[in-house]
């Protein structure tokens, strides 16, 4: 009883109190009221969500029917999960924007951006706790719908607007298969309460099951950024706040995973085999193509959202790991390769939304992004800079941070594939090893490069030159979540421990626990480093600061230093094919070739996914609609006409219809 | 008493209020006008609600009839008090000026009122063509090309497509009269309504006459191909009167749809008129949802979404079943109300920027950000986002479609909300955002025009959280007709 | 009397094959003033024919719906629409986008299409096939020269026609509706063609034409 | 006993290293025809470098100090995981593998970040081109980990190790061909030898690890250069571990250990000759041919994880 009215308490305050305190009153105090009640909400949601989490509590709760449908929210072991992700992450986001958003914005502004950021948490919040589909739908559309407000809070230039209707757009096409999935339940499961859709599950046909599983892979496809649904996704999440970006790219696309997770593991129970495999075909293109696209962005949001479909790809390579070995029932492996993806979900919340709100630091102290503008930020930013090279650690799957934990499990879950009966997954599961270690490795490169680049060397602008530390909110925020990362990553068990239990719950049997002691290694390994690097640190040397030798040259300057373009070259020049760039190099003056006055060079890279396959079907669309356009018109007797046409051709029907 | 009340009350009010010649007094005697019919409206309703059916020779009132009159009240008490801050710049002119607005909206109202209240298909007939004629002036009131044009041509197609009607009213009269009912009571809805249950009718004649009346009422409904006219009628309109038109006038065309559906499904089975609507639904929605993406003007493409919505009430009661009809009504209310709040939206826009062509409107969110608001509540609901009423509907209808297994109408209709949403992002996006423009200067809205998208806008917002209590009694004795 | 009846089940009767002419005539006519006179006519013949049925059913209602029919329609319409072709100072043409041997082949085409659709239900509903016939073929001629002349004038008389048609079946399947909802129509009919005329003044006064195929700017 | 031999010959990788280092030099100059250096001469560098002072660029910031030091640790900890003499590793799980190969990882990510950190052009370079090589080899590298693992149905380093000793060495199967090639191949490529970097040499064009280290000197280049040597060492060890372990002690009595010592640094000779042959043979590949090498190496890994599937059983 306690607990549940901590629920209500959690769904009324982000919901009603918070967005009124911003915009029915401008009284700062009431304001500022209002952002300590949505940090304490969220406080309270967090606590919550970890009881249930770790003590295996289920909550539920009923609000009243809307028309003939019943609205319940539920906390069981995966949603727990997920919320707890979803309030952790806020709360260090409510914490940094506390600061970020009163330097960034006018008072108009800021309120708004308030008002809705409270929403925008609840609704996550109803979707990963819903227990009935209308209560899903209600909070899936009310998630897109407000986080495109907190983005057009941001600005609304021309091309801003374009992006974020491609934005609403794709949503909204992916909120159609969702619904979908909920309806093709209705025959079966009249209400569409989770209980009723669990249970009618196994009395579906083949056929509607394999129809839900490809309509839910389009609907949390297309949320989850799963390539190619992904075309708005490096477009919204950069132009929105960064602590919008953070939660959107941190904690959003984790509401797709836990439908996904919902639909394919809690609803259908497992299906045959090529679900599997169109998960890891999925998760295996995403997660390559979303590391190359980040590798060759040098705006921080940009790279970070390109990472954001590679991380989604891991996921989706551990899901469909996960589903292929409960077709061959071989259930354990399942949940442990399940249990990675949901770690992996946890972790890239983790790390995404510090290197978001790391992001947002880096504009805050330098006014820009563009990692070629940027230089020597560590020396001065030390707080965010360690933040930022943990994230980036994190992020690049390095042992000792959380980023290691779920691809090592994805990583044994694949080995463990060649102990399967199928004589083909026996082979391709293992096989992907390769693909992902083909993505660990890229994506170490592009991080050292983004670290490398804007926090070391020299600065390359004024801005990164007279770039200063942000206020203590924005570091304690950071510095919260880069503990975190460095927590799961050295004592991952903590978290280990419930994640196995929602697993096994969800694929009938616990994962093999020997594998799960794998990682008790990690602290000893963690103090074994730590040692060696403190003892040689601390060997007194003789140390002298010195210029760098400029080869002869009067000094360097920081036009010297590799550019982020210019480290990610070799690259690029393997994958030329996957970027396909528009290059243009123009020499002035044109006569003189050899001796140039100017060289300027460009080099665009076009998704070729936007060329060859949403263009032409909006282009269809649209001319279709001109089509229509021209039988309107404007003659009033043809209009006549298309009445007495209609009045025959319903004629003939009833003559023939008999 | 209480049948007629509501009738008389628009009649006199459209013969009372010419003889005010000043604006403000014509102004306010249409407003108590509307007060006092509203409270006729609802006494009506409390007493069909309370003592059940009232029942007269020409006159009556069921729970369907009490839903439609609600909704006609509460749109018209919204458009009167907007059309009471609209009208402030309309001059002195024959037929042109306030005081004949007044008297002409009256006569609509006595029209639409009339067309629910009918117990007769012979009345309801006359009725639904009264509404055209009284409304025909209205649709050409400015009296600008665009405005004869349209009032032209809605005249024209409307009356030919209800001259349809009345031949499916004879030819129905017909098969009444040769199932053996008495020339009195063939036309007679209580009469009807027991007769279709008792009595053997000719199918093969029931389905004539529903061909008819379907192409003829779908006309004033606005089913396509037969929508041609309401574009036109609803773009060149005064603002409140394509608020009421789109708002009420199609719902009152869409009962008497309704009122044939029950008496055809019980003599021929409820599949024959369920499919045709649903066919009829389905080519509303996927060519008005089209036709939206490529709009200029805001109010055609207003019309076109009212064609697309009508549509969307035809699928729902073509599917039937509680949740079909449900979601019908349910639809017909919350698409009145978000279409009046985004015409009295437009009409703002027109005041503001002086023109309704989307591409030449922008930063409307810096230079009217009221406006911009309301604008956005109504298009978010329109296209059917949560926590607006129109997704509870949306749901519902989508529901009943999933449920009898009707893959491609649910399919359908979702691909097309995707496809309206679309639209509405677009255009609404384009003129919501971007740089503020140069406007003339400011013109100052009125209270009563904030008060009433307030209203409406509170009202979606309240229907999609929580259907209050007394409107969800007064669905259920709707359905209950229905079934 | 045997007379009487003889002669007014012969007026009954052999007034389909006069309909089928004005149909005919309807279709050729080339001035409006020509067509409204037609149309006259086709509402006397069908006036005869009400007035017919009322003497064989000797039922007072149809007697009053004739007097109706022949106050209005065979002499306040024509009269009407003569002073209106005065005032608005038009053209005497139909301005048509068919030619009359054209008009001539679609209308036949009409009367067999007619025949052909009443032959289906006839055959249930036992009523004089010629004269449900003419009611259909009617209701077509009324659309044929709503969608085929350009001309406001004459797509009102379209309408009319095509009214005619659906009373005439009305009166020939049914014996008519009861009379309050004849006289509703008919006054709806009536309130319906004034509002035309209106439209028609403010067409002439706006455009400075009548011709309503060139009302094309909304579209699209 | 046994933990005390772990740590032991974890110690012996990182002790030897020089000396490994040494020997494949001087094995080269005797093949050029020269006399060379002797093997002892890295330890007298480490040494003299200790003993230098640390030149810091005053553009940089403590990761320039501490690159060198998570490196070298991060070598160190990785040489836990490789059984030598034993087949127990002083540490080891399932699945160890993984951490291994993403252990050489860190030290390649510290190591770049230290190259930028210097602020000039050549530490960016080396950074680039490392990110290149290394992303290129990591695949290859786990997937010849991952078959060998499968033949041996064992996941970790120490229990392949114990299954291979039980095995015939004529009955190895293709996969082990397989997989040799391509972690020979892969450990070119990471111990940054020929032909994919040329350890001697500082010229620009070609340059990688060189590139990197431009900018240490003192203390924190001894540690580099050390853990550069251990990795080459812990590599070549890994090599004898996976494929050719015979020899090597299963049970802890004297006799067997002396055996294990004397028969791996037999073959830590031979595989010495192999390379310093190899790189006295073969000339430096141009930058952009280093992918198709290491693309050798990806399809030949990928064949040997498919030839598991008939080598099993």
């Amino acid at each position: 009883m306690g607990w549940s009215s901590i629920f209500w308490t959690f769904l009324i305050l982000l919901g009603v109190l918070v967005p009124l305190t911003q915009l029915g009153t401008k009284t700062r105090a009431l304001q500022a009221i209002g952002i300590a009640l949505l940090i304490l909400g969220i406080a309270g949601g967090l606590v919550l969500a970890a009881v249930c989490l770790w003590t295996g509590l289920s909550i539920s709760i009923r609000l009243p029917n809307v028309g003939y449908f019943p609205v319940s929210l539920a906390i069981d072991g995966l949603s727990a999960l997920f919320l707890f992700l979803i309030c952790s992450v806020a709360l260090a986001v409510a914490v940094y924007s506390s600061s970020y958003i009163g330097r960034h914005y006018e008072a108009v502004e800021a309120r708004w951006m308030w008002a809705l950021m409270s929403p925008f948490v609840l609704s996550m919040a109803l979707v990963v706790t819903a227990s009935t589909g209308f209560a899903f739908l209600f909070g899936w559309e009310l998630m897109t719908l407000v986080s495109a407000g907190l983005i057009l809070v941001e600005g609304d230039a021309g091309d801003r607007i374009h992006n974020v209707y491609i934005y609403l757009l794709m949503m909204h096409l992916g909120a159609a298969a969702v619904a979908a999935c909920f309806f093709l339940y209705w025959p079966s499961a009249p209400g569409l309460e989770f209980a009723a859709i669990r249970s009618s599950s196994a009395h579906l046909s083949l056929g509607v099951r394999n129809a839900l599983i490809l309509l839910a892979f389009l609907g949390f496809g297309t949320k989850a950024g799963i390539i190619p649904f992904h075309l708005w996704l490096p477009r919204a999440h950069p132009i929105a706040p960064s602590p919008v970006s953070a939660l959107m790219s941190g904690v959003m696309l984790k509401t797709a995973i836990y439908g996904l997770v919902r639909f394919a593991f809690d609803f259908l129970g497992g299906g045959p085999a090529w679900w599997g495999y169109l998960l890891l075909a999925a998760g295996a293109v995403s997660g390559l193509l979303g590391i190359l696209f980040a590798l060759q962005e040098s705006d921080w949001k940009r790279m970070l959202a390109y990472s954001s479909i590679e991380n989604i790809g891991i996921i989706c390579l551990g899901l469909g790991a996960s589903l292929l070995f409960w077709s061959y029932r071989s259930p354990a492996w399942a949940a442990l390769a399940l249990v990675g993806s949901l770690l992996h979900s946890l972790n890239h919340a983790y790390f995404k939304s510090l290197l978001f709100l790391g992001a947002g630091a880096i504009s805050d102290a330098t006014h820009q992004l563009a990692q070629d503008e940027l230089g020597g930020l560590q020396k001065r930013m030390q707080t965010t800079g360690v933040t930022i090279l943990v994230g980036c650690c994190s992020i690049a799957g390095l042992p000792l941070l959380n980023g290691f934990v779920g691809e090592w499990l994805v990583f044994r879950s694949f080995i463990a594939g060649s102990g399967l009966s199928g004589a083909g997954a026996q082979v391709i599961l293992p096989l992907f090893v390769g693909v992902l270690a083909l993505i660990g490795g890229l994506s170490g490169a592009c991080f050292a490069k983004a670290y490398g680049v804007s926090f070391l060397g020299r600065p390359r602008s004024q801005g990164a030159e007279n770039a200063r530390e942000v206020p203590w909110a924005m570091r304690a925020a950071m510095l919260a979540l880069a503990t975190v990362c460095v927590g799961i990553g050295v004592f991952a068990p903590v978290v280990l421990v419930p994640v196995s239990q929602i697993a096994g719950g969800l694929v009938g049997t616990l994962p093999p626990s020997s594998e799960l002691q794998f990682f008790t290694v990690m602290p000893r390994m963690g103090a074994a480093i730590l040692a060696l690097v403190t003892a040689s640190l601390a060997v007194r040397h003789r140390k002298r600061v010195a210029a760098t030798w400029a080869c002869g040259l009067p000094a360097l300057t920081s036009r010297m230093q590799y550019t982020a373009t210019a480290f990610t070259k070799p690259l690029r020049m393997v994958f030329v094919r996957v970027y396909k760039p528009d290059r243009k190099i123009e020499v002035l003056p044109e006569d003189l070739p050899y001796f140039p006055a100017s060289v300027s060079y460009r080099s665009v890279r076009t998704t070729s996914f936007e060329k060859s396959f949403y263009r032409p079907i909006v282009e269809r669309v649209v001319g279709l609609a001109h089509g229509l356009r021209l039988l309107q018109t404007g003659n009033v007797q043809v209009y006549l006409l298309y009445i007495f046409l209609t009045l025959v051709g319903l004629l003939v029907f009833l003559r023939f219809a008999r | 008493m209480l049948l007629v009340l509501p009738l008389v009350i628009p009649l006199a009010a459209a013969v009372l209020v010419l003889t005010f010649r000043d604006r403000e007094t014509a102004n306010r005697a249409a407003l108590i006008f509307c007060l006092a019919e509203s409270a006729a409206i609802g006494s009506l309703v409390w007493r069909v609600h309370t003592g059940g059916n009232l029942e007269g020779t020409y006159l009556r009132a069921d729970g369907l009839t009490s839903f439609f009159l609600v909704n006609i009240a509460l749109i018209s008490i919204l458009s009167l008090s907007y059309a009471t801050g609209y009208l402030r710049h309309m001059g002195e002119g024959r037929f042109a000026s306030p005081r004949w607005f007044y008297a002409l909206v009256n006569m609509f109202l006595f029209t639409m009122v009339g067309v629910c209240l009918s117990a007769n298909l012979g009345v309801l007939w006359i009725m639904m063509e009264a509404t055209t004629l009284a409304s025909a002036l209205l649709v050409g009131f400015y009296n600008t090309e665009g405005a004869v044009e349209a009032g032209w041509k809605y005249l024209v197609v409307c009356t030919v497509g209800i001259a349809f009607a009345l031949f499916g009213t004879i030819v129905f009269y017909l098969a009444a009269v040769k199932a053996g009912m008495s020339q009195t009571s063939a036309l007679d809805w209580l009469g009807l309504l027991a007769g279709v249950s008792q009595r053997r009718f000719d199918p093969n004649l029931v389905r004539l006459a529903f061909v008819f009346i379907l192409a003829g009422y779908g006309t004033k409904v606005g089913f396509v191909p037969m929508h041609s006219w309401l574009p036109d009628a609803h773009a060149e309109a005064p603002t409140p009167v394509s608020a009421m038109l789109s708002a009420i006038l199609l719902n009152c065309a869409m009962y008497a749809l309704m009122r044939y559906e029950i008496l055809v499904s019980r003599a021929v089975g409820k599949d024959f008129p369920g499919e045709l609507l649903v066919f009829f639904g389905l080519a509303s929605i996927v060519v008005a949802g089209l036709l939206i993406l490529v709009q200029r003007d805001l109010k055609r493409m207003l019309a076109y979404s009212s064609v697309e919505h009508m549509g969307m009430i035809a699928i729902g009661m073509g599917l039937g079943g509680a949740l079909g009809f449900l979601g019908a009504l349910l639809h017909t209310f919350n698409h009145s109300v978000a279409k009046s709040l985004l015409f009295f939206g437009a009409g703002s826009v027109r005041h503001k920027f002086g023109t309704l062509r989307m591409d030449r409107v922008s930063g409307m969110g810096r230079s009217a950000p009221l406006t911009t608001a309301m604008l956005a509540v109504g298009a978010l609901a329109i296209v059917g986002m949560p926590p607006f009423s129109l997704f509870v509907s949306e749901f519902t209808i989508l529901s009943e479609s999933f449920s009898q297994s009707r893959y491609v109408v649910g399919a359908v209709f979702l691909i097309v909300l995707s496809i309206v949403f679309g639209g509405f992002v677009h255009h609404f996006l384009h003129m919501a955002c971007g740089a503020a423009q140069k406007t003339p200067p400011e013109q100052d809205f009125t209270a009563a025009e904030y008060a009433v998208m307030f209203t409406a806008g509170a009202l979606l917002l309240c229907f999609g959280v929580r259907i209050p209590w007394s409107f969800t009694a007064l669905l259920r004795d709707a359905v209950s007709v229905l079934q | 009397m045997e007379f009487a009846e003889v002669a007014a089940g012969k007026v009954v009767s052999t007034s389909a094959v006069f309909l089928m002419m004005t149909i005919v005539l309807l279709a050729v006519s080339r001035r409006v003033s020509t067509a409204i006179l037609v149309f006259g006519l086709q509402s006397a013949i069908i006036t005869a024919q009400v007035a017919g049925t009322a003497f064989l059913e000797s039922s007072r209602e149809a007697w009053v719906v004739a007097g109706l029919i022949f106050a209005f329609k065979v002499l306040g319409i024509p009269y009407a629409f003569f002073w209106l072709v005065q005032k608005l100072k038009t053209s005497r043409d139909v301005q048509a986008v068919t030619s009359p041997a054209q008009s001539v082949f679609l209308v036949v085409l009409m009367i067999f299409v007619s025949y052909a659709v009443v032959r289906s239900y006839a055959f249930g509903i036992r009523v004089p096939e010629d004269a449900l016939a003419a009611a259909v073929a009617l209701i077509l001629t009324g659309a044929y020269l709503m969608v085929s002349r350009k001309k406001a004038l004459i797509q009102m008389l379209g309408l009319l026609v095509l009214e005619n048609g659906i009373f005439l079946a009305a009166l020939t399947t049914t014996f008519g509706m009861p009379l309050i909802i004849e006289m509703g129509i008919l006054f709806d009919v009536v309130i319906g063609l004034l509002l035309m005329g209106i439209f028609a003044f403010r067409i002439r006064d706006t455009f400075e034409h009548l011709d309503v195929s060139r009302l094309r700017k909304l579209r699209g | 006993m046994s933990t005390a031999l772990a740590i032991l010959q974890a110690l012996f990788l990182v002790l030897a290293a020089p000396l490994v280092r040494g020997a494949v030099g001087r094995l080269k100059a005797r093949f050029q025809r020269r006399q060379g250096a002797s093997v002892w001469r890295p330890y007298s560098d480490l040494i003299k470098l200790f003993q230098k002072e640390d030149l810091i660029p005053p553009t940089a910031s403590w990761i320039f100090r501490s690159a060198p030091r998570i490196v070298f640790a991060v070598i160190v900890t990785a040489a836990a995981f490789l059984p030598v003499f034993q087949t127990t590793a002083l540490a080891g799980h399932r699945g160890d593998f993984i951490l291994f190969v993403y252990l050489l990882a860190i030290g390649r990510f510290f190591l770049m970040l230290g190259a930028m950190d210097g602020g000039s052009g050549f530490g960016g370079m080396g950074a680039s081109r490392e990110a290149l090589v290394s992303t290129m080899a990591e695949g290859p590298l786990l997937l010849a980990f991952v078959a060998v693992s499968i033949v041996a149905h064992r996941p970790a380093i120490a229990g392949i190790v114990e299954w291979t000793v039980g095995q015939n060495f004529f009955d190895i199967s293709a996969v082990h061909i397989l997989a040799f090639t391509t972690l020979g191949i892969v450990s070119l490529a990471e111990a940054g030898r020929m032909p994919v970097d040329n350890p001697t040499t500082h010229l620009e064009l070609t340059m990688i690890h060189e590139g990197m280290v431009l900018e240490y000197s003192g203390p924190s280049l001894a540690l580099v250069e050390w853990a550069n040597a251990i990795k080459l060492n812990v590599l070549l060890s890994l090599l004898i571990a996976l494929f050719v372990p015979w020899g090597i002690a299963t049970q802890l009595t004297w006799q067997a250990l002396v055996l294990a010592l004397g028969s791996y640094a037999v073959k830590l000779l031979l595989l010495a000759v192999l390379l310093a042959g190899i790189e006295s043979v073969i000339a430096k590949l141009r930058m952009y041919l280093v992918p198709d090498f290491l693309g050798v190496a990806t399809a030949l890994s990928t064949l040997a994880v498919i030839f598991t599937m008939i080598a099993k059983r």
